[in-house]
Order: C-alpha cells, then sequence, then structure tokens
C-alpha cells in the first residue's frame, strides 16, 4: 500500500530538472556580464530559486504537512538575520579603521 | 486515599544493569541525565568555591595565576555546557514531557539514548582536556588568544562539539514530539505550559548549537593547523568571532532559563491551585524569547570596536527580548491572584526564583543599555547579573522541579519542612555571594582577575563567605532529597491535587505511562473542574 | 544626593565630563531594577497570605471558580514596559554616540597594548610605559592597538572602556575634569597575567603638563600605587637568525611546545625562556648549567637528568631529530634567554602619527609570540 | 518482505512517517545553519576587501566548479527519480538510479579533487600556508581560507551523503526498504538535496561573483 501523498509525474521532474539547468546557465552567463554592485544580489536570488525548486519539488515539500515548511522557514530566516547583522557591523565601521594586512615584508 | 497501580512502575518493570544502559524508556534516560547533570554541577560548583576562595586576598593564595585561569575556564565549560544546558530539558524534559501530553514515550527512543551517551563522551573528553593540563582561554575562547594559548584548547573544543551534538539530537526529538505524538482530543491550548516552554528550547537548540560547532571546529583549525579566519596577521578579524560565538551563546542563555519559566509556570499553577493569569500570555512569550533571542547578541559586543550603528540596532532588539520575560512575571504574578494557595518547598524556591529572576533580569535590561554597558563590561557586574540568572534563576527552579517531580519519579514524598528551611539557606548564600559582586562590578573590578587591586578585598571577602555558604546549602538541599529517596514515606498519584496531565498516571508511573491510550477532553489547567470530573476528562482506562 | 547615591552603589568619584550624565542614567536604571523586583516580591507574598488556602477554605479537590486578568490590564503593562526599555535605550545610545566621536581638538595619543603592558606615544614622540600622562580639562583621544591578543582598555573614573585588538586602530576618548591618578584596567581577558596588565592615568595641570613634557621629571602624584606588569616579556630581534627561525618551526613541528612554554610560564615541562646558561637543580638534587651540551643529552635521553618538579613524561627524541635540527632547538633556546635581549632596540618602533589615521602596516604588523613561526612560512 | 514495523510508542505508521519526515527537515535545519557562520564570514569579509576578493574569484578555478554544479544538479534528479521508483515498488530501477547518484557523487569528489590539485599547484592555500605570486594581500588570504574551509565542509558532508545513499542502496537489495516502508530512502534523498542546494549557493560566492 504506497503511502497516502500522491506521486509527482515523471514529466514534473524532467521539467523542474530542466528548469534548474536553465536557471545555472543563467547565472553562468550572468557572471560574465559585468553587474558590478548588482551581481551579488541577483546571484543569490537565482540561486534561491533554484533552492526553493529543489525543495519543493524534489523534497516533496509542496505536499507535506506545514510544519515542515515552517522549519525550513525559520532556518533561512535566521541566516538572512544573521548574515545581514554581522555584514552590517563591518559596512558601516569607520573606514579607516582598516584591518592589517600581512603585506609581502611582514616582520616578526 | 494512595490507589495501588495495576501495572508496575517503570523502576519495578526490568531491573538489573542492561535494563538502565539499554534502555529506550525516556524516563530512565531522563533519570540518567539528571544524575549526570547534578554531579557536573557539584564538579563546578567546587571549581567555584576553589576560585572565590583564591579571591580572599589580592595576592597569591592557594595557586598561581596558570592554575587560577584554567580553574575559571574549566568553571565556565563545566557549568554552562555540562549542567545549565542540559539539566531541565534533557533531564526533567525526557521524563516529565511525553507524560505530559499523553504519549508512550518520545518520536525516537533510539536516538535519546543516543544522545546521552554522545551527551556522556563529550562530557569525559571535555574532562579529558584536564588531564593534559586543562585549557585556559576562558569558556569563550576568543581568538588570538585562544590560537596561541599553549593549553590544551583542540581537545576541549571537540569535546564541547560532541556535547553540541546529544543538544541538537535531543531538540530534534523534543520538537517531533510534541507536533506528532500528542494524546487524541489534546489541542496545542490543552498543553501543559512546561511542554511550551521545552519546544521553544528545543528550536533554539537545533538552530543555534551548529553555529557553536562550526565555531569550534574554526577555533579548532587555527590552534593545530594554524589556518585561522580570525588571525589578524592574514588580515582575518577577530571581532567576527564574538560575532560567531555569541550568535550562538546569547540564544543559549535562553536555552539555560526558558525551562526554568516552564517548571515555575507548573509549579506557580499547581500550588496557586487555579488556572493562570493568561495562557496564551505565557505560551507565546516561550516562542518569542525563542525567535526574538536569536537576533539580540549584538549587546556582548558594545565595546570590541563594533560599528555605532550596529549597535544601535542590537540595543533596541535587547529591550524588546526583555518584555517577553516581563510578560511571563507578570502572569505568574496575576497568577497568585484570587487563588487558594498552599505552602510547599517549590513555592518556597517560586519566591526566590522570582525576586532572583526578576532582579538578575532587569540588570540585563541595565547592561543592554549601550552608555551603561561602557562602563560596566567584563567587569563583576556582568558576573553578577549572569549568576542571578543561572544561579538565581535556573538552578533554584531546577532545585524547585525536584521537589515538585520528586513524588512522581520516585514515588516518595520529601520532608516539606526541611525542604523549605534549605530552599531558604540557599537563597541566603546566594545573595550574599553574588550581591556583592554588583557593587564590585559598580566599583570597576574586571573579571577573571586572579589579583586585584586592594580597595576591592571587602567586598571579595563577604562574596567568599557567601559562596561557602551557598555550597552547604546545595549540599544539603541534595542531600535532603536522597535521604526521602530512602526513607520517604509512600506517595500518591496526585500529592499536589494538580489537573496536569503527568499527575493523572500513578507514582511513579509504569513503563509506557498509561495503561490504555490516554484520552483528553479537557486543558491542562482546568480548575474550575472537581478532581473527579477531571480525572474522568482524562484518562487512560 | 548624587554623591550619597555614588557612594551606595560603590561607584568610583565621577573624574571625566561624561561620568556625571552615565551615572544618572545608572541611577534611574538601577533604581527601576530595584523597585521593581521588590515591587513583584512583595505583591507575590501579599497574595499568598491573602489568599492562603486555609483562609480561601473548600478542599483541594473542588472546582475553583476560573479568573482571567483583563487583556487590557496585560496590555497596559507591558506598553508601559516597552516604554520605558525604549527610553533607556534612546537616552543610551546618544550617550554611547558621544562616547565614541572624539571632539576634533583632542590631544591624541598612541597606545600599543601587548600581553601584559601598555605603552603610550604622544605626537610629539614622548614615550611613557604603563603611566599616561595628561592635561586636565581637555579632551585626549587614544588610538590603540594590540600586538598581540585582544586587549581592553578601562578606567572606572572616566567610565570609558574600548577593547583593543591586534590588526587595526580602535579610538576611545576623555576629558578629565580633576587632577589625579586614576588605574587603568586589562577588561579583556588576555592570558597569564591579564590581571597584573595595570596602569594608571596621571592627570596633571596644565604647567605640570607642559614641564612634563619638557622632559622635566614626572611629578610625584598621590594615588593609588600600580603594581608592576608581570612577567619576563620577550621579542626576538628584528633580523632574526636564521637557524633560530628553523628552531622554533621544528619546535612547533615536533609538539616540544605542548608542554614547554615560550614566555616564562611552567607549564608540563619547564620554560623554554630564561632557561639557557643558568644552573638548574635536577631530581636528585645535583645542580647542572643548562648549557649545549645538557639541553641536546636531554632532548635524546629526558628521563636521564630530570628538572627537579617536573613529571618524567617526556618522549626521547633520539633518531627523530638530526643534529641541525638539534642544534636549532638550542639556538632557539639560547635566544630565548632573557639577557641577550634588554641590549636590541625596541623591535619595532611605536607607530608614529605620520597622518591622520596611519595604516596599521606602517609600524608593522602587530606579531605573536614567535611560537607559531607564521611570518617564517609565508614567503 | 517484512511488512513495516510500527514502533510501539505511534499511534499509526502515517504519524511515525511524518514524525521521521518532520525529523529530517528540523536536521536539516540544523545543517543549514552550520554554513550559516561562513556565509556570514563570506560577506563580512567581501564587504572589508571588496575588490581583493573579486580578484581572488577571478583566479577561481571556475569550469571545475561549473561542472560540479552539473554534476551534482544531476545527482539530485537522479535520487529523487530513485525516491519516485521506490514509492512506484519498482525496486530495480530504485537501485539503479540511487548507484547513478553514488557514481555522480563520487564524480563530483573526484573533480574536487583535481581543482584541489591545481591550487595547491599555484599556491592557493589556506591561511599561513598561501604562497601565490599572481595574487597577493590578506584579501585573497582570507578569500582562499574560506574557500578550503566551506569546500572541506561540504566535501565532508557530500562523504557523509554518499555513505548514507550506500547503506540505503544494500536495504533496497535486502528488501528491506520498499513501498511500504520508503521513508529511509525519502530520508536519505533530502539529506543529498540539502547537499546539492548548499552547493547551489557555495557555486556563485565561490566562482561567478567576479
Amino acid at each position: 500500500m504506497p503511502t497516502d501523498h500522491r506521486n509527482v509525474s515523471l514529466t514534473g521532474y524532467l521539467a523542474t530538472f530542466a528548469a534548474l539547468v536553465v536557471l545555472a546557465l543563467f547565472s553562468l552567463v550572468l557572471s560574465f556580464v559585468g553587474l558590478g554592485a548588482w551581481a551579488m544580489p541577483i546571484a543569490l536570488v537565482v540561486a534561491g530559486i533554484k533552492a526553493l525548486l529543489v525543495a519543493l519539488v524534489f523534497m516533496h515539500l509542496v505536499e507535506q504537512p506545514s510544519a515542515n515548511s515552517f522549519v525550513a522557514l525559520s532556518a533561512l530566516a535566521l541566516v538572512v538575520v544573521f548574515i545581514g547583522l554581522v555584514v552590517a557591523d563591518v559596512d558601516t565601521r569607520p573606514s579607516k579603521s582598516v584591518s592589517g594586512g600581512v603585506g609581502r615584508d611582514s616582520r616578526r | 486515599m494512595i490507589e495501588v497501580s495495576p501495572v508496575p512502575s517503570f523502576l519495578a518493570a526490568k531491573t538489573g544493569p542492561r535494563a538502565w544502559l539499554l534502555t529506550r524508556d525516556h524516563k530512565r534516560i531522563g533519570l540518567m541525565f539528571l544524575f549526570a547533570t547534578v554531579a557536573f554541577l557539584f564538579l563546578g560548583g567546587a571549581f567555584a568555591m576553589l576560585l572565590r576562595t583564591e579571591l580572599v586576598r589580592p595576592e597569591r593564595d592557594l595557586f598561581d595565576a596558570t592554575m587560577y585561569n584554567r580553574l575559571f575556564t574549566m568553571h565556565g565549560v563545566v557549568m554552562v555546557f555540562l549542567f545549565m544546558i542540559p539539566s531541565i530539558p534533557a533531564g526533567f524534559g525526557n521524563f516529565v514531557l511525553p507524560i505530559m501530553i499523553g504519549a508512550r514515550d518520545v518520536a525516537f527512543p533510539r536516538l535519546n539514548l543516543a544522545s546521552f551517551y554522545i551527551y556522556l563522551i563529550g562530557a569525559f573528553v571535555t574532562l579529558g582536556s584536564l588531564v593534559g593540563g586543562g585549557v585556559d582561554t576562558g569558556w569563550t575562547f576568543y581568538t588570538p588568544y585562544s590560537s596561541t594559548s599553549p593549553t590544551a584548547v583542540a581537545p576541549t573544543a571537540i569535546g564541547i562539539f560532541i556535547i553540541g551534538i546529544s543538544s541538537i539530537i535531543t531538540g530534534i526529538n523534543f520538537i517531533t514530539t510534541v507536533h506528532t505524538m500528542r494524546a487524541k482530543g489534546m489541542r496545542w491550548h490543552d498543553m501543559p505550559l512546561f511542554v511550551w516552554s521545552i519546544y521553544a528550547t528545543s528550536i533554539i537548540q537545533v538552530l543555534a548549537t551548529p553555529v557553536l560547532g562550526l565555531t569550534l571546529v574554526l577555533v579548532g583549525l587555527d590552534h593545530v593547523l594554524g589556518i585561522g579566519l580570525f588571525d589578524p596577521r592574514v588580515g582575518g578579524d577577530p571581532v567576527l568571532y564574538q560575532h560567531l560565538f555569541w550568535f550562538y551563546s546569547h540564544p543559549a542563555v535562553y536555552i539555560m532559563i526558558l525551562p526554568a519559566m516552564g517548571v515555575i509556570s507548573e509549579i506557580v499553577c499547581t500550588f496557586a491551585h487555579r488556572n493562570p493569569a493568561s495562557y496564551r500570555a505565557i505560551a507565546y512569550s516561550s516562542l518569542g524569547i525563542a525567535f526574538v533571542g536569536f537576533l539580540t547578541w549584538g549587546h556582548h559586543l558594545f565595546v570590541s570596536g563594533m560599528s555605532e550603528t550596529d549597535a544601535a540596532i542590537f540595543g533596541v532588539l535587547s529591550m524588546f527580548v526583555a518584555v517577553f520575560s516581563a510578560i511571563k512575571v507578570f502572569t505568574w504574578t496575576g497568577t497568585l491572584y484570587r487563588a487558594s494557595i498552599r505552602l510547599g518547598t517549590p513555592l518556597g524556591y517560586l519566591f526566590a526564583f522570582l525576586f532572583l529572576f526578576v532582579f538578575g533580569g532587569m540588570t540585563g535590561v541595565a547592561v543592554a543599555t549601550q552608555s551603561l554597558d561602557v562602563p560596566w563590561h567584563d567587569t563583576y557586574f556582568v558576573v553578577a547579573h549572569f549568576h542571578f540568572i543561572m544561579v538565581g534563576g535556573t538552578t533554584t527552579a531546577f532545585l524547585a522541579a525536584w521537589h515538585y517531580w520528586f513524588p512522581k519519579m520516585f514515588g516518595r514524598m520529601y520532608d516539606e519542612r526541611v525542604g523549605l528551611l534549605t530552599a531558604a539557606l540557599v537563597f541566603g548564600g546566594f545573595f550574599m555571594t553574588f550581591f556583592p559582586q554588583f557593587l564590585l562590578g559598580n566599583a570597576g573590578m574586571p573579571r577573571r582577575y586572579y589579583s586585584y587591586p586592594d580597595q576591592y578585598q571587602a567586598l571579595h571577602v563577604l562574596s567568599t563567605g557567601g559562596s561557602w555558604a551557598l555550597g552547604l546549602a546545595m549540599l544539603l538541599a541534595f542531600g535532603q532529597l536522597v535521604v526521602a529517596w530512602r526513607k520517604g514515606p509512600r506517595a500518591p498519584a496526585n500529592p499536589w491535587h494538580s489537573r496536569s496531565f503527568e499527575w493523572s498516571t500513578s507514582s511513579p508511573p509504569p513503563e509506557h505511562n498509561f495503561v490504555g491510550p490516554f484520552v483528553v477532553r479537557r486543558g491542562a489547567y482546568d480548575y474550575d473542574l472537581t478532581q473527579e470530573e477531571a480525572d474522568a476528562r482524562s484518562t487512560d482506562r | 544626593m548624587n554623591e550619597i547615591v555614588r557612594e551606595m552603589l560603590a561607584l568610583p568619584p565621577q573624574a571625566s565630563t561624561v561620568a556625571a550624565e552615565i551615572d544618572l542614567l545608572h541611577f534611574w536604571v538601577i533604581g527601576v531594577t530595584m523597585f521593581g523586583a521588590t515591587m513583584i516580591a512583595a505583591l507575590a507574598l501579599w497574595f499568598t497570605v491573602r489568599y492562603r488556602a486555609s483562609r480561601v477554605g473548600g478542599k483541594p479537590s473542588d472546582a475553583v471558580e476560573r479568573v482571567q486578568t483583563p487583556a487590557r490590564i496585560e496590555i497596559g503593562l507591558i506598553a508601559l514596559l516597552v516604554l520605558l526599555f525604549l527610553s533607556w535605550w534612546v537616552v543610551g545610545a546618544r550617550q554611547y554616540s558621544r562616547l565614541q566621536t572624539p571632539p576634533d581638538d583632542a590631544l591624541e595619543i598612541w597606545v600599543v597594548a601587548k600581553q601584559w603592558m601598555w605603552k603610550f606615544t604622544d605626537a610629539e614622540g614622548n614615550e611613557s610605559e604603563s603611566r599616561l600622562f595628561v592635561p586636565v580639562g581637555q579632551p585626549v583621544k587614544l588610538v590603540m592597538t594590540s600586538r598581540d591578543v585582544i586587549h581592553s582598555f578601562y578606567v572606572p573614573d572616566f567610565r570609558v572602556k574600548m577593547d583593543v585588538v591586534p590588526g587595526r586602530y580602535t579610538t576611545v576618548w576623555f576629558e578629565a575634569t580633576a587632577t589625579g591618578s586614576y588605574p587603568i584596567l586589562c577588561t579583556e581577558y588576555c592570558g597569564t597575567e591579564h590581571s597584573g596588565m595595570r596602569g594608571e592615568v596621571v592627570v596633571l595641570s596644565p604647567t605640570e603638563y607642559a614641564r612634563w613634557l619638557r622632559g622635566g621629571k614626572a611629578p610625584q602624584i598621590a594615588g593609588i600605587v600600580y603594581r608592576e606588569p608581570g612577567a619576563a616579556e620577550r621579542e626576538i630581534p628584528r633580523e632574526s637568525i636564521e637557524l633560530v627561525d628553523q628552531g622554533e618551526r621544528i619546535a612547533a613541528r615536533e609538539g616540544c611546545l605542548r608542554c614547554h612554554t615560550t614566555d616564562g610560564s611552567p607549564h608540563i615541562g619547564p620554560s623554554f625562556a630564561g632557561l639557557y646558561d643558568t644552573l638548574v637543580t635536577m631530581q636528585d638534587g645535583s645542580v647542572v648549567r643548562a648549557d649545549e651540551a645538557y639541553l641536546t643529552a636531554s632532548m635524546m635521553d629526558p628521563r636521564e637528568h630530570i628538572h627537579a618538579g617536573f613529571p618524567p613524561v617526556m618522549p626521547s627524541y633520539r633518531g627523530r631529530l638530526d643534529p641541525g635540527e638539534t642544534a636549532a632547538l638550542v639556538e632557539l633556546i639560547r635566544e630565548l634567554a632573557p639577557h641577550e635581549r634588554w641590549d636590541t632596540p625596541a623591535q619595532t618602533p611605536s607607530p608614529k602619527p605620520d597622518d591622520r589615521y596611519p595604516e596599521p602596516d606602517a609600524p608593522g604588523l602587530p606579531t605573536y609570540p614567535p611560537t607559531r613561526g607564521v611570518a617564517g612560512a609565508i614567503k | 518482505m517484512p511488512a513495516p514495523r510500527t514502533a510501539e510508542h505511534f499511534a499509526d505508521l502515517a504519524t511515525q512517517q511524518r514524525a521521521a519526515r518532520l525529523g529530517m527537515w528540523t536536521f536539516l535545519a540544523s545543517e543549514v545553519l552550520l554554513f550559516a557562520g561562513l556565509f556570514a564570514l563570506y560577506g563580512a569579509y567581501r564587504v572589508r576587501y571588496r575588490d581583493a576578493f573579486a580578484e581572488a574569484v577571478r583566479h577561481n578555478t571556475l569550469w571545475f566548479g561549473t561542472t560540479n554544479t552539473f554534476v551534482l544538479l544531476t545527482s539530485s534528479l537522479t535520487v529523487a527519480l530513485a525516491v519516485r521508483a521506490i514509492r512506484a515498488d519498482r525496486c530495480g530501477s530504485a537501485l539503479v538510479f540511487v548507484g547513478l547518484t553514488i557514481v555522480l557523487g563520487l564524480g563530483f569528489l573526484g573533480i574536487k579533487g583535481f581543482e584541489y590539485a591545481d591550487h595547491i599547484e599555484h599556491g592557493l592555500l589556506p591561511a599561513r600556508f598561501f604562497s601565490s605570486d599572481v595574487i597577493t594581500g590578506p584579501g585573497a588570504i582570507i578569500f582562499y581560507t574560506i574557500y578550503w574551509i566551506a569546500t572541506g565542509l561540504h566535501g565532508v558532508h557530500v562523504t557523509a551523503g554518499l555513505c548514507v545513499l550506500g547503506w540505503l542502496a544494500t536495504r533496497i537489495a535486502h528488501d528491506r526498504v520498499d513501498a511500504t516502508n520508503p521513508v529511509a530512502l525519502e530520508l536519505g534523498a533530502m539529506y543529498w538535496h540539502l547537499v546539492d542546494m548548499i552547493w547551489l549557493f557555495l557555486w556563485p560566492l565561490l566562482y561567478l561573483t567576479r
């Protein structure tokens, strides 16, 4: 007796895989186009879409109870908060509190 | 009336070492965690007494600086990782939570036993570093000192990493148990409040401990192989280490206090013999603390050279997390209004908790005020603040839980008069030890000082005297429980006349907690039902 | 009033411009804390007495009517608390930003913190150790960096504190309002002699300060006498002998540093620092001069002459160290003996203020105790 | 083929499987947080050494990373198809798909090995072992320290995933895991998808944001 949830059709999986490959190629091409300051956010958004696809379709998150999605979302939220506040600290420091580099001729 | 339960208790069901070492019964695992954490409480306490005795005079009394530094580090490591974090969640949580939600066991019993053994292995590896001379970096392992200290940093880091794994496993176990194994008919708002606080604690354990794992890996790599991400010689920034460390360690202080709040919620409703002033306030403030607790770690870095704007952001977030604790305190006090209160040792500890936790919590908000943190940071004021919360709050609640669930766990009653006396002694010893440290902090006495300027000596002597009194009181408190375990009178199933579900099974409970499937048609605090009606609506027959 | 409360709370005298303000916020916050804690406990005790079971009557098994605190009281209390805490945050943040931004006309002094001592250099190059001489009534800005681990510059009387982080500059400022001597304490744990890393800020009247600047003998100021910083501090001279450098790497690789420290503090084995060419008493009471022969012999068969007071746990290195490596190790131990280092010039001059914010590279990156031999590995 | 044993403390089989999946998702959340620390450090140092980081990324082996991305994406597909096959009770094809996933995983590690060899040859090593003459300065050293620690930790997780898949393959072969008890393979597949998702984020950060 197969378990309760219905199966994602074969074409569903292959379509998702195709989307993932296209998105990967897209982010590769984007990296050659010099986007400057926008390169990082766009790259992360594309990666986020790919991760969302893998989670919803391949990991069947869509058909699982909401508790699982809640767990995934809270983990993601904490990662974003963690990175955001740490980067905010380094970004808003007075510019000249530069951290010393080793340089070629570091003396002991 | 003490009805004899038809099924033998979980202790009597199987005996012999195999019944304990290979058990998958959450009650036995809970007891094993409790015995281990009490043992580490006394080990850490012994280190603390040595430290205090050394500080009686400004210069060298018992041992030299290197020994002192290793001692205060091991005091921190043993107390934080081996006692505070596992004591209530893994000890009482394991024992009581499944019974409270009417389940026969936790979701993954084998994983539960693995969690205990991983905890023991982690403990022995951490304490094993003592053989190699111990570690003298403080329990915070701040780089760059932790990467250049010649002491055994790597073994201790590995030991704590292993203990972290046990903490994550316990967290996963409890979250899954609460979600999938509640008794038939028990909605989320029918569950006892202790279950809510253990659920919130598990969320923090699962989401925060991995970051500690990564931090310890980085410390180990830096110390052993010299591959340091925080090494200024290669351009790293030690302040980023503090970000990573405190991202775990601030939620960790909520791992320590949330279960204590759960115990206090249970005791105040039972001894006030009425429903909590506002069930939703306490339940949702537990979740509030769990999530907002992740946003406030920056107040540990106010004077470490972080940026001013980031300090302001962390300052305001730290203020909000204090509000959730205040909600709980008001609701507990409100629960005593128009109640019918019976005196008991757990209630004695509850008063100690109320005063000390509020005083400790408010000084926490004071220290989170940015301009006040500048003179107070890393002085004895901060030491006094977190001891008021950890000892005044969590350890007091730990003792209260021991007395509250003692009849349920061992089927025996302790002597109320001796219990209340030891509660008073613990409160007195504690206050005499740590209140002078607030004044020391104000006077500017820094933390982790082996020798100190002479003008601080008077307060140090007072604090040391208090620490001996506290040590004695702790011995009396647990000694009294051992005596009661051996010679106490038999306890009925519901000695406190509580309506909570763990009291609707025999004491000590049978191996699968209930005789038949447990069905519930009421909430955990329906004191507006008579005991007979309440029992009729939550039975296992 | 201010004085009485300050004495009661054991706060040190307010000797800087910001101290009075911070103490005001302090009295307000601590007052609310004590008031809140005692009120909660008193309310709980009063409820317990008023609603004790014997007075309320009834058996524990019968029903009690449900009492629900009206939401508006809960929300009202919470709103009050949120406003109270936010007001603390607003005042605290404003004072904090004042503490973080030094005035422009501040007198700049460079501070170098090193394992277990402070070194001060002002704009004209006057250097002083552990005692910082500043004029009264003028803002002083300290630009600080550390040579090894994180320290923290704390003067309780000025209510100022700032960590001193290796590899970058952090600044702290104060304006002393009264002459005298105020202790400097290191509050960030920095190793064995962390509690010995103390100094004092000597605040002089403008005339006295001018006289000191001219190099006159520093006037003795009544005040708390601080203790000399602790253990022998050692530095490897700049142009390290290639052999020593190699010796270091071998010591790290072979695990000598697991038991022997290089900063004078005894560990499982005797410390390498200050060992060479000194008279060493053996376990059997005999006295031996720790020269090359003794050092080499004790590497090959350590159990022959055991240093008094140390466990015989050292493994033998016979066959694991070739002569060149042994020589390098002996060279390292010889190099760590104290007598040679005092005469070598301070290895890297204190940071000279060539522009407002010199790159920390200028004075040479803060180095480490050579136990890790880092720079050598970086080609 | 033994019927799946409902552990005595669960109400029924469905609850037991729901509990297993929720437990696995909670465990995956803790794994995500493990890598969050490294992403935070990457973000912080990227802000500090803006152009040195971009320079160091330009010197990274782009084509090794890109092929690895496609290898992992394909392995995600094959493991998902394995779960679909096991649910349709086609144990044979499920075994084939799991085998394919393991081969792709080993391929990933192989390519990683060559990539590491290439870095070692160019001296792009972590922290104090960094000895490249082409790019210098703290930014580059810190980037390659993060690169080695992040990809190393990810490699450990790939290896762990391969061990789990290998064990699952034996279980399928012995008919212990089949249509009536597919949960074990689902959990193994979820872990493998997580490893792939982490690489999906590592790839842009370490190779693309030039």
